[in-house]
């Protein structure tokens, strides 16, 4: 075994020191007839017949790359440039700890501080944690973090949040005893679900859940539903799935948001079918001590110089059990690196640059689209995202075309299976998509219409 | 050694990443443009590579030198595993693509799924929990939704003093308040003391087995019965699967949900903090109250139940966005066939036998806490370190002083002064060799009132110790331009 | 620009610093009318522009992982562990340069060290350089050293060395008054060959140089032929190509060379279209200061703590110039280093493994062959490779099963134009030929031959 | 940080590769079998691992800083071309495949070629050189090949004292001798005595340019027009190409053959002394005096000229045995797409800026050997030195301990005590500003006596100084095993 440096010699040897004849006596704490059972799977491999498997099984899939690709729908697919992967690569990040022992970690202390000020630069807040599991978890956490501040219960979450999240936020509040508003989803009318959820705020409101650019691609000015919020004494807890709108768009911060949420697979992090992704949460710097997940802050060592350590860790599981602020333990160090890399290669300035191509590309795909009989684009404002209704169902539409190594979008009855959606097809376009494809997705969807 | 941060480097308006143009179109953002773009100084591609390249120097990793983080598994990472998750028919593509498209992803999580069942001798897994902490979730909800199924919510769970914090964390987040069981002398759950907390008020005993004292809970089938027969469950936390796995099954010992973090048993890496995984897997009682979505077979070959159907449904409900870390699947089934049934139970005993060798080699310069034998890590407690002025802390700083990560400081509780070595199965004898001698040095010198070189250390890392009561009185967790 | 970080700004700074108000007073000693002359190519691309069209080139080819394989005559395909190119790539080995500042360069010294000790243990020889460029460029060194060495400018060349290591030491002495005597092949009758090559040794002869695997894939024992060398005072220079078969074979120490040049690309390298390679060179300790190319050393420094050198310049360019040992100054210092990574992974125990694992392939391939009528096998001892006589020409079948997606081997035409061999066809099979894509070859020359 | 050699961590019969069994097989080796493995012990994966990677952290590499080491142009290194030249379509294909299946491969060396002839203004390439020295070889071949099809092959090359070795190392390999140029006081070519040596025994002259001063030699139409009124040829070393790339075309200055060290103008990685790679650009008078093989337009698209046919070849021969390192032509024409023209002329005219800018700054701390402007590197002598009892080899190790690499120390041979400082366009002004103040702090202290801050530099490296002495006379080139 290639990954075993122990030889059988050494393993004798050992033995021997430990002063038992066979290693089985290490064992002896298991009960009797349970030690060494047979296990029906193959023997190991090598490298060679372990990379014709995976290989075999990777071939199976359509990769993004293969073809014309317009998914996104909470998942996109950007260009990461190559010297993003490598320096991610490098064993000292790769294959480091949690740094715990801040002597020996600077690398890590200090990226995921970098990475703290990108996100608050981002999103137009105070503070920013070093990461949790994805943008969806991370919704689930401000919800239970809004009843932490404000002691209230009740929760309304647009209708118009990504129906994985809203899925994900009632799990989170299954067993305990919050209240989640629910409204329902509205693609063809967004300023209507808006005013349906401003209205939805009462005094016993927790905070009101919403995303922009929301689940179908509309964007939200949240500068009223703001104000009325706070007036009942609610916080606003604003999702955003696409990390590269920050560069296009009003920051939630500046519209008033008080937890800010996101998913960061985006920037520097590829679509891994799913995983692992990137939690983004920032807040104000009033509400920090009730934030969920792992700090880095600023100090000085013993010669005063300038270091970064793990810090107010009295909010988390290891140190307050039963009373912390959430279970979680692990953050996304490596994703969060790749954000935070591909982030300094860009800089305000090239992130605003990609934000305009990708929302260029998606003009260009919403006219294309326009053009198709059979086809309304239900968007006035997007970003690089929108949803058109079709005259029969999406998801044959696009079972067909993906038949034919096209891509086409996320039918939106795949998010929302019950809500009388069917017709409906959400399509992303960002910088990776040539203007060939798009014209090609709409002859397409011409002849898939006809 | 000091280098600045990324905004102390940058120049605004400075990119590094070259775009094409956008050419020509109308602009449809409704009046939400930014007004100003993000106050982020960028860099040229050089600048970035060495800024990293540098932070990167100022790390620790496996890929340096032993890394004996009891609890933690920091064993070798194989690069085959990074290749495999990099290529572009499991990286790039998109988690809610046609299944007919990605059928090669499905067969990996039922190939995946299929290994962690039969591993540990459980009926049903649940793939999409995102880190171990997260499986405990996933398992404690799913007893939940059992214990609510026939009508008997329960208030209580029971969870020993030397658990992860984790374990009580997820148990409040569930609703439950948490008792504790007491520990014998011996280091292992009282028998008697926990069957007589068990009534029917208790849902669930989380116990963890290898506990975090590095032993094998003896008593385990007695106390899965007790558990059984109160009407509860048994929540094991499967962070120490690494020292059994292929030696004994869980589902033998009685276990109802147990997660797996695959980046302790199955090597995928830290990263520094994450990305981490952790499928459950359940035992036939629980098979049932899995989360959503999951792989099942269809009639075109693999199907996605996403979304509850009927009301029959005993799902809990949907744990994440997605299908879970993918990414952690590919490398993590890497390491499985890389091992095979045969690596993966030579590894087991490897780790203990290493673990063993540590500690039979240190007693005498250090304090074991319990009797031998143990499993993947040995306990030590501060006893040796007793009138010395050297404290736990100290002692592990020296440790870098000796160019190595210290191991766990001060976990499990239950012991005082607690150091908690876990070598894993990757380390050769020679190299355990010198990491004894390192120890045994350590411990004389600090025997032999050498006190400057502990109340000093590190002398030889890129920083002196850092003020950590500074950083939590006074926060700073962003950079600000100085104006 | 995303690799220049100067600024416009920074730019008029720094001219103003040095005085002159305009880049172009920095190159006023061009001649007039030269400066900025018209650039008929396109102007910088994005990252993912650039990745687009190398990708497009890239599938133009067809990649040996495509189907069945069994090139060699010189370049062979082997597995090589993820862990070598990830170590290669580590920015402090890929990113440094010739190792002038030793106490700043023990990484890339110490590989070579290792490096070095690895290729005179394989070779059964002394002492190693630290790599030359290839193995065709070392075969050609080894003939100018043998003349220094002897004082004789005759070489005598066996006719089974590869035919373009013949043309390079060809090109190599065509503007020198060496002599070089140039046998011809004989893939029929190895050992006629060997007769040949001996009965070609006079008291003038500075060198015989024979290859083992030949290039026909005949194996043979140099014993008798190194004794005759020597005898007549000449020295006797082995070439191996295939460096896998140091792991089967009986070294060439061991049976009399006085050099051994070698291909190292089947250690650690991959095929790349024939380039980087990786030339070894190895030699008898009394011939050292005659030997060209960078060696290391080991040494103490100013604490007496071991480390390692570069050293025996004075035979070098930069040193002696035109009395130098060769005009070399670059080797191949990447591809050394995945070659002593990929060999300290396999120890010596896994190279033999390794080569008899490409031994047994051989034999099945060659029972295979040799059951389809029309097909020859000429070989009776071999390594991982024979060659065949087909009943028609090989260019012709080689290239009708191309296009069927099978690279079945080479012709020998190709590497001997004008020697009468159209008929031969030299195929090689790795351990990374599964038994599948044998009977797959055996299979579509049954068809093409019929 | 003590690393020891792979062959005292390893062990005997250990190996870190896993392989399938042979099978059952009847041996064909005609008693020709190894006898004894080779003594080679082997480590498990995770040991190779943690041993490179721990000598890699004794290396300095352009990704850690500036390293401004004139006349080898170490500038950044982009990991889009690593990525590139890993692609299979371009790493897993052989060279002896038939043409017909790497007609990618074909069409990038085109593509390659067009570019190198256009940026050059010269008709022709030839590709398969191995190395600069290498080009030159192949250069100097190709005139040799030229005078003696016109049955003049003439015995002397003119070389300036100021060029690399290679040169007239070269040139004796192609049978030459080798006669010096002297320079005038300015650091160029004497036009009047080089005018004075040619005679119709003078087969080339060799010259760099800019030269190994730094400087542009201005005289150079007038010296290419006496070089051809002789009737001899004019080689030029393009190892300096990276300052004039996009701004002058060594075709318009009257080059027959120069070479291009790809790892320098377009940043193949230097990779600690190669692989390199030098394509050779030919003028019309020699451009049928070319190695083969060649690309070449075929009927069914591009084919491969591999030997000569017919009487007329006029080419000199195979310099290799395949077609040249095709893995850095991927890298350099990712990098030359990379920029493009703009680009490229833009990264000349910022070496070029860089480098005056550091002459400028250092001007009256340290001693310039001309006056500027110089082009992309900086010359110094050591007069600024003098009676400090400072060496130029210890301020070089000083530099070590500054966190710099140290720049090219003692060449060219020209002038004393060289000093060669070369920063590259991918430094930053913030970068080079830190590296002149850390020269200026160099140079002040060396002046005010602190003798000892270098007499024992450098203080902060892996190593001190090593004794080069002892590896030459008791020369140990391989680990022996102790008896």
């Amino acid at each position: 075994m290639r990954y075993l440096p122990l030889k059988d010699a050494d393993r004798s040897a050992m033995l021997t020191s430990i002063g038992v004849s066979h290693i089985d006596d290490l064992f002896r704490d298991v009960p009797d007839g349970l030690l060494n059972p047979a296990i029906d799977l193959p023997d190991h491999q090598s490298e060679l017949a372990v990379e014709r498997h995976l290989g075999a099984l990777a071939r199976r899939n359509h990769a993004a790359g293969d073809g014309p690709f317009f998914l996104g729908a909470g998942a996109y697919r950007h260009h990461v440039p190559a010297t993003v992967d490598h320096l991610i690569q490098r064993g000292e990040f790769l294959t480091a700890y949690t740094p715990y022992q801040p002597e020996i970690a600077q690398g890590t202390l200090q990226y995921l501080f970098e990475f703290q000020t990108q996100v608050a630069a981002l999103t137009g807040m105070d503070v920013a944690n070093a990461s949790l599991y994805d943008g969806s978890t991370a919704c689930g956490e401000a919800i239970l973090m809004a009843r932490r501040v404000t002691r209230r219960k009740r929760a309304v979450l647009s209708g118009n949040l990504h129906g994985h999240y809203r899925a994900v936020a009632e799990t989170m509040t299954r067993f305990t005893d919050d209240e989640l508003v629910l409204l329902d989803p509205d693609a063809e009318n967004p300023a209507a679900m808006l005013a349906a959820a401003k209205d939805a705020i009462d005094d016993r409101t927790s905070c009101v859940v919403v995303q922009t650019p929301d689940v179908f691609g509309h964007l939200h000015d949240l500068t009223a539903l703001s104000e009325a919020a706070h007036e009942k004494g609610a916080l606003v807890i604003v999702v955003v799935t696409e990390a590269v709108s920050f560069g296009a768009l009003t920051s939630p911060g500046a519209m008033g948001a008080d937890i800010v949420v996101g998913e960061g697979q985006s920037i520097g992090n590829g679509l891994n079918y799913g995983g692992p992704y990137l939690g983004l949460f920032a807040t104000r710097d009033k509400y920090l001590r009730q934030m969920p997940g792992r700090l880095c802050g600023e100090t000085v060592d013993s010669h005063g110089k300038r270091g970064y350590v793990l810090t107010l860790s009295t909010r988390e599981q290891h140190i307050r059990r039963e009373k912390a602020t959430s279970n979680i333990c692990t953050n996304s160090g490596l994703c969060a690196l790749a954000f935070t890399v591909h982030m300094a290669l860009l800089g305000g300035a090239g992130l605003k640059r990609l934000a305009r191509l990708n929302h260029a590309k998606a003009c260009r795909m919403a006219d294309t689209l326009a053009g198709v009989p059979g086809v309304t684009v239900l968007n006035t404002a997007f970003f690089n995202e929108v949803t058109v209704r079709l005259d029969r169902p999406a998801a044959e539409v696009a079972d067909r075309l993906a038949a034919q190594g096209i891509l086409a979008g996320v039918p939106a009855s795949r998010l929302f299976p019950a809500a009388g959606l069917d017709t409906l097809l959400i399509l992303a376009a960002t910088e990776t998509v040539p203007d060939e494809d798009i014209a090609a997705l709409g002859a397409a969807l011409k002849e898939a219409l006809q | 050694l000091k280098e600045p941060l990324i905004f102390e480097l940058g120049r605004e308006g400075e990119t590094g990443v070259d775009l094409e143009g956008p050419g020509a179109f109308d602009d449809r953002l409704g009046g939400l443009a930014r007004e100003a773009e993000a106050d982020l100084p960028g860099l040229a591609e050089p600048e970035v590579v060495r800024h990293f390249t540098r932070l990167s120097r100022l790390n620790y990793g496996i890929d340096m030198g032993l890394f004996p983080l009891g609890s933690c598994t920091m064993k070798h990472n194989p690069r085959l595993n990074e290749k495999m998750a990099r290529l572009p028919g499991f990286a790039d593509i998109h988690p809610m693509q046609p299944v007919s498209t990605v059928q090669g992803a499905l067969a990996l999580m039922d190939d995946l799924a299929h290994w962690l069942k039969t591993l540990t001798g459980m009926p049903s897994v649940a793939l999409s929990p995102k880190a171990g902490a997260h499986g405990e979730l996933c398992g404690m909800m799913a007893i939940r939704a059992a214990l609510e199924a026939r009508g008997d919510a329960r208030s209580v769970v029971l969870c020993p003093e030397s658990a992860h914090g984790t374990n009580p964390a997820t148990a409040a987040f569930c609703g439950y308040k948490v008792k504790p069981i007491p520990a014998k002398a011996n280091g292992r759950v009282d028998v008697g003391a926990l069957t007589a907390a068990l009534d029917d008020t208790v849902a669930a005993v989380m116990l963890t087995n290898p506990n975090t004292c590095g032993l094998f809970e003896s008593d385990i089938r007695e106390i899965a019965d007790a558990i059984h027969a109160a009407g509860a469950f048994f929540y094991c936390d499967g962070a120490n699967f690494n020292a059994i796995v292929g030696k004994v099954r869980p589902g033998d010992l009685g276990v109802d949900a147990m997660h797996i973090n695959l980046h302790k048993t199955f090597s995928t890496p830290h990263g520094g903090g994450g990305p981490g995984s952790g499928p459950v897997v359940f035992s036939d009682a629980l098979k049932d109250f899995v989360p959503l979505p999951y792989v099942s077979q269809g009639a075109d070959g693999f199907a996605l139940k996403e979304w509850p159907q009927g009301d029959d449904d005993a799902s809990f409900g949907r744990l994440v966005a997605f299908q879970g870390q993918m990414g952690m699947f590919v490398r993590a089934l890497t390491y499985m066939l890389s091992h095979g049934a045969d690596g993966l139970r030579q590894a087991a005993e490897d780790a203990v036998l290493n673990a063993n060798y540590i500690m039979a080699e240190l007693d005498g310069h250090m304090t074991p806490s319990f009797e031998g034998p143990c499993m993947h890590e040995a306990l030590f407690d501060d006893r040796f370190l007793k009138g010395t002025g050297v404290s736990t802390l100290d002692f592990a700083k020296a440790m870098i002083d000796e160019g190595y990560h210290p191991m766990t400081m001060y976990f499990p509780l239950v012991v005082h002064g607690a150091m908690l070595v876990e070598p894993t199965e990757t380390e050769s004898k020679a190299g355990l060799d010198q990491f004894i001698g390192a120890l045994k040095g350590l411990a004389d010198a600090a025997k032999a009132g050498e006190t400057d070189r502990f109340s000093g250390a590190p002398y030889h890392a890129p920083m002196g110790r850092l003020d950590e009561t500074r950083a939590a009185r006074q926060p700073v967790l962003r950079y600000r331009r100085p104006d």
